[in-house]
């Protein structure tokens, strides 16, 4: 048990798949104007992260070395088409609103990464526990980036009204510029606490 | 509105309106990882438009040939355009590689980049979400590759400039470059209304 | 050579594995999807034009005046038998997909309301359209897509004249009140002949 | 000024970073920007124009502060930079804009626009115009409410009637519109833009004021005649192309303003003289191109930070000054 | 049925047509290249995302062969491919004092 925990830990913090690994940046940036968004991205990219793990970790021992990413990559689009058809039968409303970023899914760094990195050379059970630690490491820090923005830009978080309305809403923080500063003050953080720490050690 | 009008209108909102890296985060890894260094700047660029503009041309024949045809368009497209998108750079890669050493040198070694690139699989989805023709496919494929080239030029020229001056220890390395984007952001909002 | 085969083979089989599990979730959700579309559009049909009536499609062609707003699709409002009024469908380009409406039209020459179907405009700004707690209209609490409500079809709807525009989002505001002008010149002319022939 | 030192200023192209010039520039620059400053609080009222412009100010001498702190730089809080840059973009803004509105402006042209780059004379971008351009995005009505001159009262500003700006009329009306506006004569429509009795952003309408300005910065040698010439050179028969009256698009809107004090900024605009020329000049086709086919009427600031994008290719591609790059490319021919 | 059908021969013969084709130019164009690149090639991720700052991963193995990288370049594949790429250099050393 304490094994698993260890593997789900490790994609919570220290290989968050976006603050340590710092790929797979532009449905980051793309989805996380509002907490709704962010949270529909992160469904399908658990739904697609996981699933892809566990067929890829119950294949590693046919697919060839050669032709391991085409493999990869259309057994991600499979998944990613999956969650596409099942979300908008039945969360059509959501579906509306990201349709657009759900092929940032297919082409996403981390889950090419970690299906290489992982689940081409662990058994399934670890792959079911790294797809899970690395959707939560992505989860918080995207649902938290959204909050951000969706307060300071609209004035609600996930739809719910959090200043009065008097308050006249930043209108540049849910449109893409803010996007990009704010990741950036993140990365600026995380390098720079992981530098002093270096420095410590 | 005359054709040619409508094609250069799709143009200038592929290439400066909806910029595609600054505003609508497509090819983000490539543009963060690759603006540190003008040369490969360079390479990428012109990789990015030579496979934006035949992936388009393919993907639209795979679109209006057999996938609309057949009502497989829901829910064979994302499957069968990276499949067929990440073939044949993998082919053109292994090609110019044997062939011309100094195109790929320049160029090739940018390749497998793309393969695996949002940006490219984004502009095919586009085209077949606005139902274009063949032309304004390709037209909007130069457009999107031509405002990734802009952009990746001007954040490795920024970069460039700004390995003279002394940078908050905060903001050294990729840091910077996000938050130059984000003010080339807000200068590219400027363009937003220039299409009717 | 025979790596040239393994190569085909297995990259076909996996090819074939995930056709054919699409095919078959897709088989599962389709008619989920289909079922959930026509919801939306008789809800839809229903709020653009509010009352107990029926809705019929109908198989027309339309001229217009627009080369680049579509009519996708039309359906006659029926009051025990008689036609009061017409429903399009119409696509207009917006900021980065097209916009999906459906606007409602009356026989006295009026708009009786309008609907976004399907958008993908930027959350906060173009959005705005179809979001029912934005007002172009403060006082009076009318959304931007409640303006047009009664409006005539011999309007100009151009936003920032007699269309107020949604702040920060010409291009949606320009876009919905194009296609709501190309629907109401059909929409006359519809009914000037369905006059004209009895 | 003090005439001795004026030749030490002179050199300014690889940036100065020595405090007692920089204070002395800036000095000169704050000194220009009176007179047009003076006449926005005689147009908008002195109440809320005045505390428009001290709130700039004051924010950004204080972001400024807590910058050098911050980061840990060698306090710059004095050399009048931020000042300039604090007074640059309350020159830019409504007269009615709310005070909260202006001092998060300043902190981000501050903060944003020069202070992650390093602080002064390593921000690529035109500080004044980031913070300007991120109120544009995020507050367009506030930034879009123009006041008429002198119906702004000192207490509270809610009394002022809007009105549009000319080149607000003309993207939505049309030139004859705004020649009716001024009696349809064109002779008292240049002499109200000349002067700047017309609504718009609080330093920017009167012509004369800015030009008087302008024209003390180029003969004391701090700014280049190069860029102002070109960019306003160019607007000119641009607009003459598109049919546009060409005297009154020179004179309507932020072009004077940005032409000399915003485009000529030392550490984002070219070092080359080649460079200074191009630049003026594209500016001049973006800000026409802008006015012509953008959604809002104006396009000076976007065009401004655009080129701010391409200055280092503007320096790279054309050969300095020192005439280091031509032999070698002539040797290439 | 018959959607299921078109649709497993559609991406079935896709991906025949791509393997076959992808084979056949591995073969016919096959450039010789240096061992230990190949080797280090083989243990990155190949997601080609460009973070390590190189141009795909192939130039990424390149740029560490010739110690112009560290080995804990690739962020994606984190400790676990530094450690692999750590074991591949080590080998070629050895194997190098060996001749």
């Amino acid at each position: 048990m304490k094994k698993y925990w260890k593997i789900v830990w490790n994609g919570i913090t220290p290989s968050n798949p976006i603050l340590i690994l710092a790929i797979g940046l532009c449905s980051v940036v793309a989805v996380t104007n509002s907490v709704q968004n962010a949270l529909l991205m992160t469904f399908v990219f658990s739904f697609v992260l996981i699933f892809s793990e566990v067929i890829i970790s119950l294949l590693r021992k046919i697919i060839p070395g050669d032709i391991r990413v085409p493999i990869f990559v259309v057994v991600i689009a499979t998944f990613t088409t999956i969650a596409t058809l099942l979300s908008r039968a039945y969360f059509n409303s959501i579906y509306e609103a990201i349709k657009l970023y759900i092929f940032l899914v297919v082409v996403n760094c981390i889950i090419i990464g970690r299906a290489e990195a992982f689940s081409y050379q662990n058994s399934i059970v670890d792959s079911i526990f790294d797809g899970i630690g690395m959707s939560i490491g992505y989860s918080w820090v995207i649902i938290a980036i959204a909050a951000v923005r969706e307060v300071f830009g609209n004035g609600t978080i996930a739809g719910f009204r959090v200043f009065p309305a008097s308050y006249s809403p930043a209108l540049v923080m849910i449109l893409p510029p803010a996007g990009f500063l704010i990741l950036g003050v993140l990365v600026g953080w995380l390098e720079f606490t992981l530098k002093k720490r270096k420095v410590k050690k | 509105m005359s054709y040619l009008a409508n094609l250069g209108k799709i143009f200038v909102a592929s290439a400066f309106v909806n910029n595609i890296v600054l505003l609508q985060f497509l090819g983000l890894c490539s543009y963060i990882g690759l603006t540190d260094n003008m040369h490969a700047s360079i390479g990428m660029g012109y990789a990015v438009t030579f496979v934006t503009v035949l992936a388009a041309a393919v993907t639209w024949i795979i679109d209006r040939w057999i996938l609309i045809p057949f009502h497989l368009q829901p829910f064979l497209q994302i499957v069968s355009f990276i499949l067929v998108i990440g073939s044949l750079v993998g082919l053109v890669e292994i090609y110019i590689r044997k062939m011309s050493p100094h195109l790929y040198k320049a160029m090739g070694i940018y390749l497998p980049l793309i393969a695996t690139n949002c940006l490219i699989l984004g502009v095919t989805f586009i085209n077949s979400l606005q139902g274009f023709d063949f032309v304004e496919s390709i037209v909007e494929a130069v457009g999107a590759a031509i405002g990734y080239f802009m952009a990746m030029l001007i954040l490795a020229g920024i970069r460039e400039r700004l390995r003279n001056s002394e940078l908050p220890d905060f903001f050294k390395g990729k840091a910077i470059a996000y938050m130059v984007s984000g003010i080339v952001a807000l200068a590219f909002m400027g363009f937003q209304g220039m299409i009717k | 050579m025979n790596k040239i085969l393994k190569l085909t083979l297995i990259l076909g089989v996996v090819g074939a594995i995930s056709g054919g599990a699409l095919a078959t979730v897709y088989k599962v959700t389709g008619p989920v999807i289909s079922a959930q579309d026509a919801k939306t559009l008789q809800a839809g049909l229903s709020e653009v034009f509010p009352g107990d009536y029926q809705f019929e499609g109908l198989n027309e062609e339309f001229e217009l005046s627009d080369s680049v707003v579509k009519i996708d699709d039309a359906y006659i409002v029926k009051s025990n038998g008689g036609i009061i009024g017409l429903v399009l469908q119409v696509t207009s380009p917006g900021s980065q997909a097209p916009i999906k409406l459906l606007v409602g039209t009356k026989k006295d020459g009026t708009v009786s309301g309008v609907k976004i179907l399907e958008s993908l405009e930027t959350p906060g700004l173009g959005a705005n359209a179809s979001n029912s707690d934005y007002y172009v209209e403060k006082e009076n609490k009318i959304t931007f897509l409640g303006q047009f409500k009664g409006k005539k079809f011999s309007d100009n709807f151009v936003p920032k004249e007699d269309v107020i525009a949604i702040t920060g989002a010409t291009i949606t505001s320009t876009a919905v009140a194009r296609g709501v002008k190309v629907a109401g010149r059909v929409a006359h002319n519809y009914f000037k002949e369905k006059e004209g022939s009895g | 000024m003090d005439e001795n030192l004026i030749d030490l200023i002179v050199t300014s192209s690889p940036h100065i970073r020595d405090k007692a010039k920089v204070s002395l520039i800036m000095r000169g620059v704050l000194i220009a920007l009176m007179p047009a400053t003076i006449a926005g609080l005689y147009f908008f009222g002195v109440g809320h124009t005045l505390g428009v412009v001290i709130v700039s100010i004051l924010s950004a001498v204080v972001a400024e502060y807590l910058s050098c702190l911050i980061f840990r730089k060698k306090a710059t809080a004095y050399d009048l930079s931020a000042a300039v840059t604090g007074l640059l973009l309350a020159l830019t803004l409504p007269p009615s804009s709310p005070y909260w509105m202006v001092a998060v402006g300043a902190f981000v042209a501050i903060i944003l626009g020069k202070w992650i780059f390093g602080g002064i004379g390593s921000n690529p971008f035109n500080p004044a115009l980031v913070g300007r351009a991120f109120l544009m995005i995020s507050w367009p009505t506030y930034m879009t409410i123009w006041v008429k001159p002198f119906t702004q009262s000192v207490f509270p500003p809610t009394s002022a009637i809007t009105t549009a700006t000319p080149l607000n009329i003309i993207k939505l009306k049309g030139f004859s519109e705004v020649l009716a506006m001024f009696d349809g004569s064109r002779l008292i429509m240049y002499k109200s833009l000349f002067l700047g009795n017309v609504a718009g952003s609080i330093g920017e309408t009167s012509a004369l004021l800015l030009l008087i300005g302008g024209i003390a910065l180029i003969a004391k040698k701090i700014i280049d005649w190069r860029i102002p010439a070109g960019f306003i050179g160019t607007v000119f028969v641009l607009s003459a192309v598109f049919n546009r009256d060409p005297v009154f698009s020179i004179l309507s809107g932020g072009l004077f303003l940005g032409a000399f004090f915003m485009a000529t900024d030392y550490s984002s605009s070219p070092i080359t003289v080649k460079g200074r020329l191009w630049y003026g000049i594209s500016l001049g086709v973006l800000t026409v191109i802008f006015r012509q086919f953008g959604a809002s009427p104006e396009g000076v600031m976007f065009s401004i930070l655009i080129m701010n994008c391409f200055v280092p290719f503007l320096d790279k591609m054309l050969p300095r000054i020192y005439g280091h790059f031509a032999p070698k490319r002539r040797m290439n021919v | 049925m018959k959607t299921f059908i078109i649709s497993v021969a559609t991406v079935g013969g896709f991906g025949a047509f791509f393997g076959a084709l992808l084979g056949y130019f591995a073969e016919k164009y096959k450039v010789e290249e240096n061992p230990l690149v190949k080797a280090i090639y083989e243990v990155l991720p190949h997601g080609e995302c460009g973070a390590c700052g190189f141009p795909g991963c192939h130039s990424c193995a390149e740029a560490i062969a010739e110690a112009q990288a560290s080995v804990d370049v690739c962020v994606v594949g984190g400790a676990a491919t530094t450690e692999k790429i750590k074991k591949v250099v080590e080998e070629f050393k050895n194997k190098a004092s060996k001749n």
